[in-house]
């Protein structure tokens, strides 16, 4: 990203190293988040009768985690396809 | 991702305390925010019901171990990943 | 939260306060502009016929806010109950 | 949490009127939002009927207007808290 | 924004205007990134029989966007009308 | 606002810069949220149906092409809007 940091001094090559560990662990976390809250709502009832999820819903949650990592690979695919031809609006 | 060396690791480790500290934070204030959104609806009165409270509890409860358990399905699907790359 | 920090040199321990400062700043202000939303979503309609709060929609307000500090303190309760044999997934 | 001496308070100072602009911003971003989502329903023209211009407007005033009742409640209902930990 | 930055170093006066820059971005940014969301909600039907906009729909983006900010004009008025006497609430 | 010097343009690029990663990165997840809540309801297995697969696909060059539009015409109303400005 730090076009300066490269063969540049240890240290800028050092935060450039940081900041691309941290872009990392964000996504990782942004992605566990969204997880959570999406298949919350896929698969949890709010009527509250229990505060341990059923069978249906343990099953449901498993489901919903493995069709979400899929889902995220078919779109980085259409990505690709479709995002090399530059459709990012305003950031450029 | 190139790896970190010791000392980057060390400042690297506090960033992620950091970050532990806000999640927390956050989870906290969604859970609140959703459990409050189901459980209460009932505003001619400023306490909560009994019925309320008992609603409140098992979903923060019923949240909590959600997160837990799609925290193990995540961990396992990574893992699953990881492994496809390096074949 | 910084290990290194605790009996370091002053200007470490000074950064961990002014942390700590934010994050509790942070914590304050995102309670805010959650309830704000929310209450807006329970108690405000949405045909805006007037531009004031009408009698129902500022009792409705003032019991809103109440209630969520109540409900708070009990997600806090469960969250103790459950949170303490490590129920939080990716960061571990 | 440690109180902060003179220079600390100054910084965090500084610290707090960015967070006031980001907030600021935020809540105007927020309204924009809320009164389209509300108010502008049709789009077979590309300007605001007079309909939605009144109800733009009073959307605006009224979340203001929410927005400041709930600010104080909060205030005292935090004042409230404070006492309570302190006994 | 910053008192000790006007008139003072050299160093501390770039920071603060390196940080309006960012704060404008960051508000632009925001702004196109609410209009994506707000004009899809409005305009793109969810069954996805096709992955072209349709006419309706490319019409309907146009038009969305234009009277977005439109909106955002009429919602400053109201703002400087009723926010100059204080109703933001918490943080003061 | 100031115009930035060389200097200062040359770091504020550094901050687009990261800015942009993480904008894409936003992008990404918002785009697999959004297509996931609208295409993938049936969890009977933990295989994507192929009328999912299909659904996806669509879901994501559509959103593309929608957010490709849309930043066309936020660029034109924002030079519209920069040109009354200056009058």
């Amino acid at each position: 990203m730090s076009f300066l940091g490269l063969g540049g001094s240890p240290n800028v090559s050092s935060q450039a190293k940081i900041q691309a560990a941290e872009a990392e662990l964000d996504m990782v976390t942004g992605m566990f988040n969204q997880l959570v809250d999406i298949c919350h709502k896929k698969c949890i009832g709010t009527s509250y009768n229990a505060s341990d999820l059923d069978k249906n819903e343990s099953l449901c949650v498993d489901r919903c985690v493995a069709k979400y990592f899929d889902t995220n690979l078919k779109v980085g695919d259409s990505m690709q396809k479709v995002g090399q031809n530059g459709a990012f609006g305003v950031n450029r | 991702m190139d790896a970190l060396n010791a000392k980057e690791q060390q400042e690297f480790q506090k960033l992620v305390e950091q970050k532990q500290m806000k999640d927390f934070m956050r989870l906290y204030s969604d859970l609140v925010s959703k459990c409050f959104t189901d459980c209460v609806n009932d505003f001619t009165s400023n306490k909560l019901t009994s019925k309320e409270e008992g609603c409140i509890n098992k979903c923060a409860e019923k949240f909590l171990k959600h997160s837990e358990r799609v925290g193990q399905r995540f961990q396992e699907q990574n893992q699953l990943m990881m492994q496809q790359l390096r074949r």
